[in-house]
């Protein structure tokens, strides 16, 4: 196998992992303006975003395609690490896709931030170990992938050393996902144990031969548990809220867009398998029928799920900071994801990937927009966001845009995926229909704190004159804040996000066609 | 005359000309101070409506028969299997017939003349192009109602009558009482408009399910003359349906002419000015009940029970409201009791079964309470009081307005040969001929019989307070006088009615028209003095109730009851209307209204409550939660054990448990 | 054939964008929008074949139909389905004429005019969506759209509780929509539908067994209901109502209200009709629970907004009964109820509003007398009024008629509920007219003059149409009539 | 190699991962946090081995090159702790991490 065809399929991995290297080498060699650093950073990840949409089958784009079209949803062989999966491939633009839009808009962070290159070294690594995790085939291959993601946004979270909050997150996050990575490793363990191997084609295809009941049930459970950090679940969400509040904005929209969806691909890795072969009726560890792990997976699962988006959505219900709000959200966000493995079909799983997908603009932006506006000297209290509607509308309807798509208001892309969503857990009938209902009852009570928000924004009068006159981009302000808008690279973040939200929100079947087409390949795969 | 038929094919011009008038005046009335606001204007169309109304009740009179023409579909269903298996269909149409006729008759005159009177009458108030503009879509809706040919648009006409005497009684609409007594006559006769509707209901129901009825519904409803099969095919299964029916319609006429136990709103009806009483609340549209009835006699019928039923609510009325005219001081009220006790025989000769004579009675004395009110009112234009016991020796002032009162009065009483003698007479006889083979009507007969000596007294008493005497009682009195041509020539008009129009029996051609339009009836009735015994008491009554008056009130005397005296509570509850609209206030504002604030207090803080706990539930539950956010990371790692444990828990004891209960996937 | 209804929404669309981006213009822009829509509409109607003149036959299916594919995943079939029947025209007539009127009727409004004129246009493009999609997605999108706007017009532009006002309103509807969306989620997926389109989901829908059909029934039933609204699920109108501002109110009264009955009709009655046979007693306590609670409380209101409210309650239980009933009388009952509750419900919103900007208070006791001051206005109020009571030759009384008329034919003498309730609600309209039109003047500012010239038009518009279809109620009932309300039992 | 005394190896990898867990809840010094992670990581990697063992093979190849990994990866782990702890200890001037709750609720 010569170098180069070996190298192709991980083309976006090696451009990640040279931009990385690249940008610690400007940091040698003393190049640390925020501007430059992040251009590196903008340039590798979107190019890399390019080969991955390429690879997906983007006609136009054909050209840069790198892995051989053979190669993406065949068959596991059941010895690799890796396996090229089109849902993976999505999940790799998902992430390729936020990390772009972070560090767009971080080009708009203070220039002569000195920890310009950590942030955006740390954040393209990230990013490798979360490219890395979309094609893992083996359990201790994903695990150590989402390691080198967790590692880095540890580091990540904690970069500016001056900032005791954020240092404070970082230990937190540490020491939970230490913890966790504990967990799952046992869990990986105890599998490996049970069935002999740890690739995942592997055990979906190793049918009845071995295990004891109880070791896989174990393994399982520590894996959902160590998984479920990563996916902030209730209850081992506490972490999430505390780091995504005291991490600097930015990160945490990383951390919220892109570095939580690890956690829930990682679980439609590891889990679709035990659950389809089950459902499937073929192939069952437990060929005697003793237990049904599938639908005790799918029950356990739902319960997670259910508990997690109430949780999530009750604790945010009277939230006063405007980051620890979104935080909650985001929680309870992640059991609406989970509703896509726990039902474990193919509509279901296309359903959670668009949610994820949307996620990104929606949750991911909110928090870069909120960076923005911190900067304007607008305090964390969501009372300090009054009469931001109207005082800067243009920002206040971008805001409230993405707080309706979360709410799940219709023509925006929130609403698609919850609706796609729950269509498809009604559609599998059954006591998944249930999850449905949950959800959307949820989502019903989650329409308190967004509307809360949005009542602050446009229908109360500011405190005090804080929101300088003048346009979103470059605006000319008093001189004690320090710009007038959110400068070009957070703008236009903002604006690719807005643009989706409300272009996918209209037309969805171009994205929706494509996320269905890989789901039903990744369920066929894995069944 | 054959040509002048034709002239039946344009009766609805009637309506259609006070509707212009109403455009007209209200439109353009405020800037025609000239006209008296567009009174003049209202004045022409109303006398072009009354020729006519002539030419039509003259037509109708010379070829007596009927004639029907559907003009527009309001709305039709096609036909299909169900209720109504033949389609159904709302129209609005004319049908005149010698009833209708009658009625267009006694609308069109009064109306206009009235409308005449108005002029000086009304001169002096403000917002004139207002009442004249209501008073002409009064006459539309009201000639509307007359030449209906079904139910449905009867009900339209008769809404619209309501909600034109509504305004004109709220004219005064500054003074609280005016405004109140509005709302009141409106309510009280909604009630009735409500069992009407359900009498409609009934009436379409039935009629639409019963074999010949079928092709009814698909034509709209009309009315159609000799209905007798329909009743006996719709009264094979249906007689309690029909009786429910005839209570409806007797509920809704209840309402609209004054009957007991809905006859509080007229007295203070007359809240509104005194042309307005005399045109609305005592000549048509009270009567629009009675013929609502009749109508509904002749062409749909009423079962035995019903006839019953009206007979009893008639004959009473007719007593219970003859006893409180005898008390009261107002003179408008007075005359509005005896308009609620007169309508009273109208509904008992319909309910017993001479809707032609009940009809009779409605014509003769649309003309001598008209000529009573506006001679009443003649009274109150020139000394501003409606107050008998502050009157007195107006005869010689107003030789006019007297005589027009005594005439009015002569007719009321039932005095040979003025016109109340012969109708009164008529349906007196007439009932009493049915007393053979319905026993049960004796009680209400007497009543009736008996309420004529009230009735002659009553309204003596009325004139020997007001015209006899040397001057008036209280000298603050401006000095009184005769109006001028303008109110004279409506009040001698009437006067000749009064007198005449009973007289217009013995006119063979109108004989014809009362004759033929008595098709349904049933028992054929006759008119003029038959049973010379019964008139002669009855005669004789009216002349002892006279008398009475005279020797109490006659020549300025003042009659006052001894404190001590045995009849002093039964003045008090003839005062106080038997306490009926205290007791009807009551059920309004203590009971309605009261059910009505609880049901706010249950709205606000048991339905709203429930709400608000479910919200203050969340945020407690919110507030709890947000406690295990300790900010300590060894007490997250505790939650991560914990969820592990729970996991475990979920994994191998709940979930199987769960997977055998909804039985795998 | 020329895609009318598509370019009435293109229509809507661009003139509610070019609204909110006109400025201090917006106010015109709103208005050529709205008069191009009426336009429009007209077509709409002229070319409906029941139209003019009904000659006795059922249109085949809907008018103006257009579909396009829009979703299109193997197990999710989504499509732009558009059309119209009799139902859906009047309706949309409805939004036509309440836009014209609102948009006229609020021509000074000062703040922020583009958006407060943008967001009106955007609740009628809404409402007209709901009206013409024929695709259960569509529908729902159209039926939420509707809820945004109005959310921010209660909010910005509302009176001093309008935050609380607001935040109920949407949270309300937003709950109902939500369970509204499981009822139809699971039409489309227990009846086997192959596509989220009308003709699809009513082929597969009414075979389903009795027993799924009522408990869709009942979700689609609670979804649409809460927007009727029925009690006693109604707190949020009384206080969204008062709160919003006057164009809001009308809107609110006027379109949103039918949206529930225009729904249930169309997506739930006659898709699932055994789950409705089933259900129809529940429909029926219902519908009297809000025909008397609506009018009980009307009586005892002070707030001249709040008291139109509650009638508005009762007036919505009568359809709601009238489409309880199950005949085709009471179905054209229902929507020429929705039609005649959707203009003077809209009149006397308006007439309240003047009271508001007239006398700087709708405290019914506290003010009195004001006819010589206001004529033009206690005039309107008093055709309002009237017409809410049902007098006849105004809009109401039609089809009041028809509906108790059915009401007697389906439930016999049950119909004393609502026959008395209209003693009820004759009360409590005349109570207020003699309270406020009525008796000496009080609580009437110096100065104080009759409505200006642009909330006369507004309200006179409506006056105009109170009285047309008052007098010639057959112009509707044909189209009605006309419509394909397949599978109805028999008239 | 199948004679290995299955039961008592799981108990005791089971055994170091509860001691790590305990250690993980009652220590505040991150230290000793860090140790405590240890610990039950290295429960993780004797399951690993002793798993690989059991399996036998080349099956069991791969349990034994996962644990040499892990063991890798456990010392990265630790180091990325001690970067952490380092810049706590200098801005706080502790590393109770009991004390760092400025995040909360």
């Amino acid at each position: 196998m010569d170098l180069g065809s070996f190298a192709g399929p991980f083309l976006p991995e090696i451009l990640l992992l040279a931009g990385t290297l690249f940008i610690f080498l400007l940091d040698v060699v003393g190049v640390r303006s925020t501007e430059r650093v992040g251009a590196v950073a903008v340039a590798v990840t979107g190019l890399a975003l390019l080969f991955v949409i390429a690879d997906l089958g983007f006609a136009p784009l054909a050209f840069l395609a790198t892995i051989p079209a053979g190669q993406i949803d065949a068959a596991g062989t059941g010895s690799a690490l890796y396996a090229f999966t089109s849902l993976g491939l999505i999940f790799q633009a998902v992430f390729l896709l936020a990390t772009f839009l972070v560090s767009l808009a971080s080009l708009s962070r203070p220039s002569q931030d000195r920890g310009a290159p950590i942030f955006f070294g740390l954040l393209v690594l990230a990013t490798l170990g979360m490219l890395l995790v979309a094609i893992a085939s083996d359990l201790v291959f994903l695990l150590l992938a989402i390691e080198v993601t967790s590692l880095a946004t540890y580091l990540l979270v904690g970069y500016t050393r001056k900032d005791p909050r954020s240092l404070e997150a970082a230990m937190k996050m540490y020491v939970i996902g230490a913890l966790s990575t504990t967990l799952s490793f046992f869990g990986a363990s105890l599998l490996y144990g049970a069935y002999g191997t740890t690739n995942l084609a592997a055990i979906a295809h190793v049918g009845g031969a071995g295990g004891v009941p109880v070791l896989v049930l174990l393994g399982y459970g520590f894996l959902i548990v160590g998984l479920a950090f990563k996916a902030t679940l209730v209850p081992f969400h506490a972490w999430a809220v505390d780091v995504y509040d005291g991490a600097p904005t930015d990160v945490t929209a990383f951390l919220a867009g892109g570095s939580k969806k690890v956690g829930i691909f990682a679980f439609f890795l590891v889990f679709l398998a035990p659950i389809l072969f089950v459902r499937t009726g073929t192939g069952s560890p437990f060929a005697n029928g003793a237990i049904a792990l599938g639908p005790i997976l799918q029950i356990t699962l739902g319960v997670l799920a259910v508990l997690t988006m109430t949780v999530g959505n009750i604790l945010a219900l009277l939230q006063k900071e405007m980051k620890r709000m979104l935080a909650y959200s985001s929680i309870s966000q992640a059991g609406y994801m989970l509703i896509g493995i726990a039902v474990g079909t193919a509509p279901a799983l296309a359903g959670a990937t668009l949610q994820i997908f949307a996620h990104v603009f929606m949750k991911g932006a909110a928090f870069l927009l909120v960076a923005g506006v911190t900067a304007w000297g607008i305090g964390p209290l969501i009372d300090d966001y009054r009469g931001l509607g109207t005082r800067r509308p243009v920002v206040g309807v971008a805001f409230a845009l993405m707080l309706l798509s979360l709410a799940g208001v219709p023509l925006t892309i929130g609403f698609v995926s919850k609706f796609v969503l729950f269509s498809a857990a009604v559609q599998a009938q059954g006591y998944f229909v249930w999850l449905a209902v949950a959800g959307l009852l949820n989502s019903a009570l989650s329409v308190f704190y967004y509307a809360r928000v949005l009542r602050v924004m446009f229908f109360e009068e500011p405190a005090a004159e804080k929101f300088p006159a003048g346009a979103i981009v470059g605006g000319s302000g008093p001189s004690e804040l320090p710009a007038g808008g959110f400068g070009y690279g957070r703008a236009a973040a903002i604006a690719i996000a807005v643009i989706a939200i409300v272009a996918v929100g209209i037309y969805p079947q171009p994205v929706l066609g494509a996320i269905q087409a890989a789901a039903q390949h990744f369920v066929a795969v894995g069944a | 005359m054959a040509g002048l038929s034709g002239i039946l094919e344009w009766a609805f011009l009637v309506p259609l000309l006070m509707v212009i008038s109403f455009v007209v005046v209200g439109l353009a009335g405020t800037r025609l101070k000239r006209l008296e606001y567009g009174g003049w204007i209202a004045v022409l169309f109303a006398g072009a409506a009354l020729v006519v109304g002539v030419l039509v009740a003259a037509a109708e009179m010379l070829s007596p028969g009927q004639y029907v023409n559907v003009q527009y579909t309001w709305f039709q269903l096609p036909p299909a299997a169900g209720t109504f298996p033949n389609g159904f269909r709302l129209v609005a149409g004319t049908l005149v017939d010698p009833i209708s006729a009658l009625m267009l008759l006694v609308v069109t005159v009064v109306g206009f003349l009235v409308m005449l009177y108005s002029i000086e009458y009304m001169h002096h108030d403000r917002g004139l192009a207002r009442y004249y503009a209501e008073l002409s879509l009064f006459l539309a809706a009201m000639t509307g109602l007359v030449i209906a040919n079904n139910l449905f648009e009867f009900f339209l006409f008769w809404e619209l009558v309501g909600v034109c005497s509504y305004f004109l009684i709220g004219f005064y609409y500054e003074k609280p009482s005016a405004a109140s007594a509005a709302k009141e006559a409106f309510l009280v006769t909604r009630v009735g408009d409500v069992m009407f509707l359900l009498g409609i209901f009934l009436y379409f129901y039935t009629y639409a399910l019963a074999g010949p009825g079928n092709g009814w519904a698909a034509s709209g409803f009309v009315f159609t003359n000799g209905n007798q099969p329909f009743l006996a095919g719709a009264m094979g299964g249906n007689s309690t349906l029909l009786t429910v029916a005839g209570i409806m319609i007797l509920g809704g006429a209840a309402g609209k002419s004054a009957q007991f136990p809905l006859h509080v709103w007229l007295p203070d009806a007359m809240e509104g000015p005194t042309t307005v009483s005399a045109l609305i609340h005592a000549a048509t549209m009270v009567a629009a009940g009675v013929y609502l009835l009749a109508v509904t006699s002749l062409f749909l019928g009423f079962t035995a029970t019903d006839q019953l039923l009206i007979v009893a609510i008639g004959g009473f009325t007719t007593f219970f409201a003859a006893t409180m005219a005898v008390v009261h001081s107002d003179i408008k009220r007075v005359i509005a009791y005896s308009t609620i006790s007169q309508l009273g025989y109208m509904v008992l000769a319909v309910g017993a079964g001479f809707a032609m004579v009940g009809l009779f009675h409605l014509f003769t004395h649309a003309f001598f309470k008209a000529l009573l009110f506006l001679a009443a009112g003649s009274v109150i234009h020139a000394i501003g009081t409606q107050d008998l016991f502050k009157m007195g020796g107006l005869r010689k002032p107003m030789r006019i307005t007297a005589a027009a009162f005594a005439i009015g009065g002569l007719a009321l009483a039932g005095i040979p040969p003025f016109a109340g003698f012969w109708s009164k007479d008529d349906i007196l006889g007439g009932v009493y001929s049915q007393l053979g083979t319905h026993p049960l009507y004796w009680p209400f007969f007497l009543l009736a019989f008996a309420a004529v000596f009230l009735t002659a007294y009553y309204i003596f008493r009325a004139w020997f307070l007001a015209f006899s005497g040397d001057g008036p009682r209280d000298p603050t009195l401006p000095h009184a006088h005769e109006g001028s041509w303008v109110m004279q020539v409506p009040l001698i008009g009437l006067s000749a009615l009064a007198v005449g129009s009973g007289l217009l029996i013995f006119w063979p051609n109108f004989q014809s028209l009362l004759l033929n339009g008595a098709g349904a009836a049933g028992i054929p009735p006759v008119f003029g003095p038959t049973d010379l015994a019964l008139s002669g008491i009855s005669v004789t009554l009216g002349v002892a109730g006279i008398l009475l008056a005279w020797r109490l009130w006659g020549n300025g005397r003042v009659y006052v009851l001894p404190e001590s005296s045995w009849a002093q509570p039964v003045r008090r509850l003839l005062l106080n209307r038997y306490y009926f609209k205290v007791g009807y206030d009551w059920i309004g504002q203590r009971g309605v209204y009261s059910v009505a604030r609880a049901a706010d207090f249950v709205d606000q803080f048991v339905i709203d409550g429930t709400v608000h706990g479910f919200e203050r539930m969340f945020a407690a539950l919110s507030e709890r939660l947000r406690r295990i956010q300790s900010g300590v990371v060894s007490d997250y790692a505790a939650y991560v054990v914990a969820g592990l444990i729970a996991v475990f828990v979920l994994l191998l004891l709940v979930a199987p448990y769960l997977v055998t209960l909804v039985g795998g996937a | 054939m020329l895609p009318l209804i598509s370019l009435i929404l293109a229509t809507l669309v661009l003139g509610t964008v070019a609204t909110f981006f006109a400025g201090a213009r917006s106010r015109w822009v709103a208005l050529a929008t709205s008069v191009v829509f009426l336009l429009e509409v007209a077509v709409l109607f002229v070319n409906y074949s029941g139209w003019p003149g009904y000659n006795g036959a059922l249109v085949p299916g809907f008018s103006e139909s257009e579909s396009y594919s829009w979703i299109h995943l193997s197990w999710l079939q989504i499509n732009y389905t558009v059309g119209v029947d009799g139902i859906s025209l009047v309706m949309i007539l409805l939004t036509a004429i309440l836009q014209i009127a609102t948009v006229i009727y609020s021509w000074a409004e000062e703040r922020r005019p583009a958006a407060y004129f943008g967001l009106v246009l955007l609740t009628c493009l809404g409402s007209f969506g709901v009206f013409v999609a024929l695709d259960i997605l569509l529908f729902f999108l159209f039926w939420e759209a509707v809820l945004v706007p109005m959310f921010f017009l209660i909010g910005f532009w509302g009176g001093p509780r309008r935050r609380y006002a607001a935040l109920k309103f949407f949270v309300y509807t937003h709950v109902a929509s939500i369970v509204m969306l499981v009822g139809l989620l699971a039409l489309v997926f227990y009846s086997g539908a192959s596509s989220f389109d009308f003709s699809s989901v009513y082929a597969a829908a009414r075979s389903l067994a009795p027993v799924p059909q009522t408990f869709l029934f009942l979700a689609l039933f609670f979804g649409f209901g809460v927007k009727f609204p029925m009690v006693p699920f109604h707190t949020w109108l009384p206080d969204a109502h008062v709160e919003a501002p006057t164009g809001g109110s009308v809107l609110l009264a006027g379109l949103l209200l039918k949206l529930g009955g225009y729904g249930l009709i169309r997506w739930a009655v006659e898709v699932l009709p055994n789950g409705f046979h089933v259900s129809q007693p529940i429909l029926f306590f219902i519908a009297f629970l809000s025909i008397v609670w609506g009018s009980v409380l009307s009586l005892s209101q002070r707030d001249l907004k709040r008291l139109v409210a509650y009638s508005s309650i009762n007036h919505m239980g009568i359809v709601l009964l009238a489409i309880a009933l199950d005949s085709s009388l009471g179905l054209i009952a229902a929507v020429l109820l929705m039609f005649a509750h959707g203009i003077v419900s809209g009149l006397l919103f308006m007439t309240s509003g003047s009271v508001h900007h007239t006398f700087g208070s709708r405290d019914i006791p506290a003010i009195g007398g004001i006819t010589p001051t206001t004529p033009a206005l206690s005039t309107m109020i008093m055709v309002g009024s009237l017409a809410s009571l049902g007098l006849p030759a105004l809009i109401s009384f039609p089809a009041e008629f028809t509906a108790l008329l059915a009401t007697w034919n389906g439930l016999g003498y049950w119909v004393f509920v609502p026959l008395g309730i209209l003693v009820v609600t004759a009360a409590f309209y005349l109570w207020m007219m003699q309270r406020m039109l009525f008796g000496p003047p009080k609580g009437v500012p110096i100065g104080a003059h009759d409505v200006p010239w642009y909330e006369g038009v507004g309200m006179g518009i409506l006056v105009a149409f109170t009285v047309l279809f008052g007098v010639l109620p057959g112009l509707l009932v044909n189209v009605i009539v006309s419509s394909p309300i397949k599978g109805w039992p028999g008239p | 190699m199948t004679d290995l005394p299955l039961v008592g190896f799981i108990g005791l990898s089971a055994a170091l991962l509860a001691i790590g867990l305990f250690g993980i809840l009652t220590r505040r010094n991150f230290i000793l946090l860090l140790i405590a992670i240890e610990i039950a990581m290295n429960a993780t990697i004797l399951n690993f081995v002793y798993f690989a063992a059991y399996t036998g093979g080349t099956a069991g190849l791969t349990g034994q090159s996962i644990a040499v990994v892990l063991v890798g990866f456990a010392a990265t782990e630790v180091a990325v702790g001690l970067a952490i702890v380092l810049a706590l200890n200098r801005l706080k001037g502790t590393i109770n991490v009991a004390q760092a709750t400025e995040l909360k609720l």
